[in-house]
């Protein structure tokens, strides 16, 4: 029980720490007042699927993908390149979260969820 | 050329798109107003596009283009069906039409802006018609990501409120793309492509398996919170009622519509129906969710007093219909949510136009202070007379269409709770429409002077959609004619 | 940002180093096709030595040489590559961003290789002018 | 049974609608607008009469417009009944239409153009309705005559007039969604909801206890008929002006629940299957409730209009007896007195405005002598009492008469008993009106200075009275379309 437990921890660890980051991230996201932290749980949230990503395209014994004389195992290049695009995607998000709590903040003097819902209340 | 042009119609539909978003800028260096013009000609051409692939794909059944020229499931490919080029027009349609309406709407509402706010609104059409078009889920997912960037940022400059609207749309879409792009993740992981054909190819001999299951549940919970599904619709009120006018009716005619389109290629085409029928009985659990919701919408749109909230309640009740339509799984309901997705577009843009017209004419954004308006802007408000008819479902509106093929196709499946709750909803949705009709035409008019309809640019886009709602009961029974070309391919008995 | 003197030693530094940066950031983007590289990593880079300046040497420095209004325009222009180049390939017979088609050099392989380098240039000046562009839109909004 | 296609039922309906719109287009000209609203009267009760002579030879006047799915379609169907509905109720429009410009003009009244609008709307769907082929076009027009009626209801924007709006929208519209599920029940179970003398839900595989809960269903649909306790937006809705009460109220809104649910029991469950089912008997004690009751509460008000408006909830049941019956003399005799009804209550409507417009009363209790003042609405008012009581020489006789043959083909003495009753409270709630009118001194307060008021009320009224006598000694064609609606 207890090895089977193990063998899986050493098997499918790049699960496990894709999970644990993704709940960190969405606790961040969703256990945070700060906006500024909401943000980056959510980015820490996005990048964890990236490794997910990542993790899936290896290949045993595999090599960078560049073409090479002989029999050679390559890992798999898509995801990354998938994942490249994704990344782009997630910079513009982040970008433009940024730019929301600059204007948010200038607007309503915090970045603090829980101010500014108070103070839109009182309009 | 001509006849060469016409075979790459799919890629210069987004193709028109981007080099439109992007010229936006040189444009508005040019003359800021210029940049209204564009968009509406931008969209003009994609509209047109969409029009002639919707008849190509009614002759040929589908067709595929190769990015690049490479081959599927190898290269990206834009594969056109009767399914998605419907879509396509409908949001075309939509986009067209705001985009003429907006021009003085937004430059009203939001002065000053036009630059940014065209090449968002450009970039946002671009990637709605791009996630329609694309047979490639990675694709489906960039595109995905295009559109909701662009709409944080169209929402965001709305009125003070609509900044904190739109970081929590943000937070929730952001939450619903990752979901996506896990989802896709494994599908990728269990089948090794990315092809949507290809996908449905492989997936049948994989059913058992949990990872499949894994994968369909989290693209489910993502794209629900795109659709703003009850109960993870909670983005939608705020960004809806903060917003610009035009944007949310852009918004409300379109997006949530393409993230259902998704979810009916999803559940129909790629996973097939046979997959729900005979491994996971989601079906049951989605319709009751929307009935819960088709219900709620209604109850809370009752409660509004904010014109453009109690219309974005309402848009989450009707959503609740379409995926009603869906979860039965037959041909009635099916039929009927494809074309209620084409006539809640009408009307809802049509009403998110007349909310703008008031406050563009008047500043009103409640529905208290509505009263009398009937006599200043007649036709404005014939227009909203006619969207909340056919919202309620009174014959022979394309609303009324639309909710009988989902009643019907409620009764086929013997779910009487559903056929009631389909009933009670028309009820309660005459009740918030007829608070604001009261009001509207047989109210005091305090306005006695100054009467003026808007101008014409605004006027015609939503006279016009009014008229197509109230046409569109009409045409509905060729459009059904054409849904069943689909659905004979993705429901098995056929009609 | 206010403009202040610096100190010397930084500003020094950061003259040396812009120009290495740069060029660095063409050597990435002009090798996109053959080796790692390509527009978006290139773009970064780009824009990373000019931020490096606006940093060093304030915004409106910065903005003398690049003023936002090139910015917006480079971006264009650099999106406008990308798609008339598609457009080119369905213009000489193929789909788009078929390169292969395009009659830039004798062999298919050799204009597939030039035509993947002009969108990476496309791309890689759009993504430079796209951080830029965000870059100075925060740095405006901190005034 | 032979069918013609033919667009004429389309056009028929089409008229108001085009009416309509130019009754916008001409919103800042009364003249003009008016001579529309007549004119497509005209017309309208001209296509109506085309289709007699084919109608008259048993056949059919059909036309399909458009085909949802099989067996669902917008299609229009003219039959013998459909034209009797469509017949009385197109060829009174027009004098309504004549008493309308007379009534709005007299009063000044506010939003004459919306007025006349919706009235258009709604004369077009209740035309609509008795010329559907089916009960999916049925329910659409059915539908379209809810709404299109509102506006009229509500045309004082009174609070009064307004909470009256509300209630009438909420039975009407809450009746239109049981009608929608019968009607998505039925076409599930028969892949039709084409209307056939017989029925269509016979032998179908329904299960007995969905055809008894569908009954209710439809019935509830059918709550523009104003069975008790159903009943009480009628009242309510008197609220409108005059001529709505009279037309629309007395004839087209009531009728079409009247007719809708005949259609329902002869067309769509059919005689056989009322017999099997064993629904027909109840449901016929059910509607005399109706009557009775009806009638007691007519008795009770002192209100004119709201007197009249209790008559029709009682005289409404009549017809759907007359259908329940079973037999051809009752069917006759229902489906007669949807004209003799029609006639009568029409001109009593009539009478109530002219009285309203000459001198401001609403109240029975204050009519003494008014009969002398205005001897010419009196005078008709006292003839179509004789339609409503059924006596001679009204049209009312002919249709009763008819139904207690009826009721004793059926071997139904109760029902017999009573009709006899309730003709017995027609009585008592009519003539003493027309005692007060003709045969008390009128008092001076409110009497001075009354006379007609102008030719434009008083002379459609006089001439919907002089109908009703004319049926009573021409009922030949009348009885021969009732007769040919049920094959006899």
């Amino acid at each position: 029980m207890v090895l089977d437990i193990i063998d899986v921890i050493l098997t499918k660890y790049n699960y496990i720490i894709y999970i644990s980051l993704m709940t960190l991230g969405f606790y961040g996201m969703i256990g945070k007042s700060n906006l500024i932290k909401k943000l980056i749980g959510m980015s820490v949230f996005q990048y964890a699927i990236f490794l997910f990503y990542i993790s899936i395209a290896d290949v045993e014994g595999g090599i960078a993908p560049i073409l090479v004389e002989g029999e050679v195992t390559y890992t798999n290049p898509l995801p990354h390149v998938l994942i490249l695009t994704a990344i782009v995607v997630a910079v513009s998000t982040l970008a433009v979260g940024l730019s929301l709590v600059i204007r948010i903040y200038r607007e309503f003097g915090s970045v603090d969820e829980n101010k500014i819902l108070m103070r839109l209340k009182d309009d | 050329m001509i006849e060469e042009l016409s075979n790459h119609l799919p890629i210069l539909l987004i193709v028109s798109g981007l080099i439109g978003a992007f010229l936006t800028p040189l444009i508005g260096l040019i003359r800021k107003e210029l940049c209204s013009f564009w968009a509406s000609f931008i969209t003009l051409i994609q509209f047109f596009i969409s029009i002639i692939l919707f008849y190509q794909a009614i002759q040929v059944g589908r067709i595929s283009y190769w990015l690049g020229g490479w081959e599927p499931p190898w290269g990206i490919e834009y594969a056109i069906d009767i399914l998605n080029s419907f879509i396509l027009v409908v949001v075309s349609t939509i986009c067209l039409s705001v985009a003429i309406y907006g021009r003085k709407s937004l430059l009203k509402e939001v002065p000053e802006k036009e630059v940014q706010l065209y090449t968002l609104y450009i970039l946002l059409c671009t990637g709605m018609l791009g996630i329609i078009i694309t047979g490639d889920v990675f694709n489906l997912y960039v595109f995905l990501e295009i559109s909701s960037l662009a709409a944080y940022a169209l929402v965001a400059v709305g009125d003070r409120n609509s900044l904190v609207a739109s970081f929590n749309y943000m937070i929730m879409g952001t939450v619903s793309a990752c979901f996506i792009l896990l989802g896709i993740g494994y599908l990728y992981l269990m089948t090794g492509t990315l092809n949507m054909a290809d996908l449905s190819r492989l997936l049948p001999p994989l059913y058992g398996r949990p990872a499949i299951l894994i994968g369909l549940a989290l693209l489910i919970v993502g794209l629900s919170i795109k659709t703003a599904l009850f109960p993870l619709h909670t983005w939608l009120p705020d960004a809806y009622t903060h917003s610009p006018s035009a944007i949310s009716a852009l918004l409300s005619g379109t997006f949530t519509k393409v993230g259902i389109y998704v979810l009916i290629r999803l559940i129909y085409s790629i996973f097939g129906l046979e997959y729900f029928l005979r491994n996971v009985d989601i079906f049951v659990f989605i319709s009751w969710v929307a009935s819960a919701g088709i219900i709620f919408g209604a109850i809370m749109a009752i409660a509004q007093d904010d014109f453009k909230r109690m219309l974005a309640y309402s848009s989450i009740s009707q959503i609740g219909y379409i995926a009603l339509g869906i979860s039965l799984a037959n041909n009635f309901a099916l039929a009927g949510s494809l074309l209620h997705i084409f006539g809640h577009s009408l009307m809802k843009t049509g009403l998110f136009m007349v909310a703008g017209a008031l406050i563009y004419s008047k500043g009103i954004k409640r529905v208290s202070q509505l009263e009398g308006m009937g006599n200043v802007m007649p036709l404005t408000m014939a227009a909203f007379l006619i969207g909340a008819l056919s919202m309620i479902g009174i014959p022979p509106t394309i609303g009324f269409a639309s909710k009988y093929l989902i009643l019907l196709g409620a009764v086929e499946s013997g779910e009487w709770v559903f056929v009631v709750v389909i009933l009670f909803s028309s009820l309660l949705t005459a009740v918030y429409f007829w608070k604001v009709f009261e009001k509207v035409f047989f109210g005091e008019n305090k306005w006695k002077k100054g009467g003026k309809e808007i101008p014409l640019s605004m006027l015609l886009p939503t006279m016009a959609l009014a008229i197509l709602s109230l046409l569109g009961g009409f045409f509905a029974p060729v459009l059904i004619k054409v849904f069943e070309l689909w659905m004979s391919g993705v429901i098995p008995g056929g009609v | 940002m206010k403009e202040t003197r610096r100190g010397i030693i930084l500003r020094t530094n950061a003259k040396f180093m812009v120009p290495f940066i740069l060029l660095w950031g063409l050597y990435v983007l002009t090798h996109g096709t053959s080796g790692p590289g390509g527009g978006f990593q290139a773009g970064v880079v780009l824009a990373a030595g000019f931020i490096l300046y606006a940093v060093v040497f304030g915004l409106q420095e910065t903005q003398k040489i690049f003023p936002f209004r090139a910015v917006l325009v480079i971006a264009s222009l650099g999106v406008s590559i990308y798609a008339w180049i598609g457009v080119f390939a369905i213009i000489f017979g193929g789909n788009f961003l078929e390169y292969g088609k395009i009659p830039l050099a004798h062999d298919i392989a050799e204009s597939s290789k030039l035509g993947i380098e002009m969108v990476e240039i496309g791309i890689g000046l759009t993504v430079m002018a796209i951080m830029l562009s965000i870059f100075y839109t925060f740095v405006q909004r901190g005034d | 049974m032979e069918t013609i296609t033919s667009v004429t039922p389309a056009l028929a309906v089409v008229t108001s609608l085009i009416a309509a719109i130019m009754i916008l287009i001409f919103r800042r000209n009364p003249n003009i607008r008016e001579t529309f609203s007549i004119g497509a009267g005209l017309v309208k009760f001209g296509i109506v009469c085309s289709m007699i002579p084919a109608i008259m030879q048993g056949k059919v006047v059909q036309l399909d417009i458009l085909e949802f799915l099989p067996g669902l379609s917008i299609k229009f169907s003219v039959d013998a009944f459909g034209l009797f509905f469509g017949f009385t109720s197109s060829f009174l429009w027009i004098f309504t239409t004549l008493y309308s410009i007379g009534y709005m003009r007299s009063l000044e009244e506010h939003a004459q153009t919306r007025y006349f609008f919706s009235f258009a709307i709604a004369m077009s769907s209740a035309v609509g309705v008795a010329f559907s082929g089916n009960l999916f076009t049925l329910f659409i027009f059915y539908e379209i005559l809810t709404v299109s009626t509102y506006p009229l209801v509500v045309h004082e924007e009174s609070e009064e007039a307004m909470s009256a709006g509300r209630k009438y929208l909420a039975y009407l519209l809450t009746a239109g969604v049981f009608l929608l599920f019968s009607i998505a029940t039925v076409y599930y179970y028969t892949g039709t909801t084409d209307f056939s003398f017989g029925g269509i839900l016979a032998g179908k595989g329904v299960p007995e206890d969905l055809l008894k809960l569908l009954f209710i269903t439809f019935m509830i649909g059918c709550t523009k008929a104003a069975f008790i306790p159903l009943h009480s937006w009628l009242p309510t809705a008197m609220i409108a002006p005059t001529p709505v009460s009279a037309l629309l109220h007395a004839v087209a809104v009531v009728k079409a629940g009247v007719f809708t649910a005949v259609r329902i029991i002869l067309y769509v469950y059919g005689v056989d299957l009322m017999t099997n089912t064993g629904l027909a008997i109840p449901f016929a004690y059910f509607v005399s409730f109706t009557i009775i009751v009806g009638s007691l509460f007519a008795l009770s008000q002192d209100n004119l209009k709201l007197r009249l408006a209790y008559s029709t909830v009682s005289q409404l049941s009549y017809i759907v007896l007359g259908a329940l019956l079973l037999t051809s003399s009752g069917m006759i005799g229902g489906i007669f007195h949807i004209a003799s009804h029609a006639f009568g209550k029409i001109t009593l409507f009539f009478c109530a405005g002219s009285i309203y417009v000459a001198s401001g009363l609403k109240n029975v209790s204050e009519l003494s002598g008014i009969g002398r003042k205005m001897p010419i609405t009196m005078i008709s008012f006292a003839i179509a009492t004789l339609t409503m009581i059924g006596l001679p020489p009204g049209a009312g006789f002919i249709s009763k008469w008819y139904l207690a043959l009826g009721t004793i083909e059926a071997n139904q003495l109760v029902l017999l008993f009573v009709l006899l009753i309730s003709s017995i409270l027609n009585a008592a709630y009519f003539l003493p009106i027309v005692y007060k009118a003709f045969f008390e001194e009128p008092n001076p307060s409110n009497m001075d200075g009354v006379k007609e008021a102008s030719p434009f009320v008083y002379i459609p009224l006089l001439l919907t009275a002089i109908g009703s006598v004319i049926i009573f000694f021409y009922p030949d064609y009348f009885l021969q379309l009732a007769k040919l609606a049920l094959g006899v």
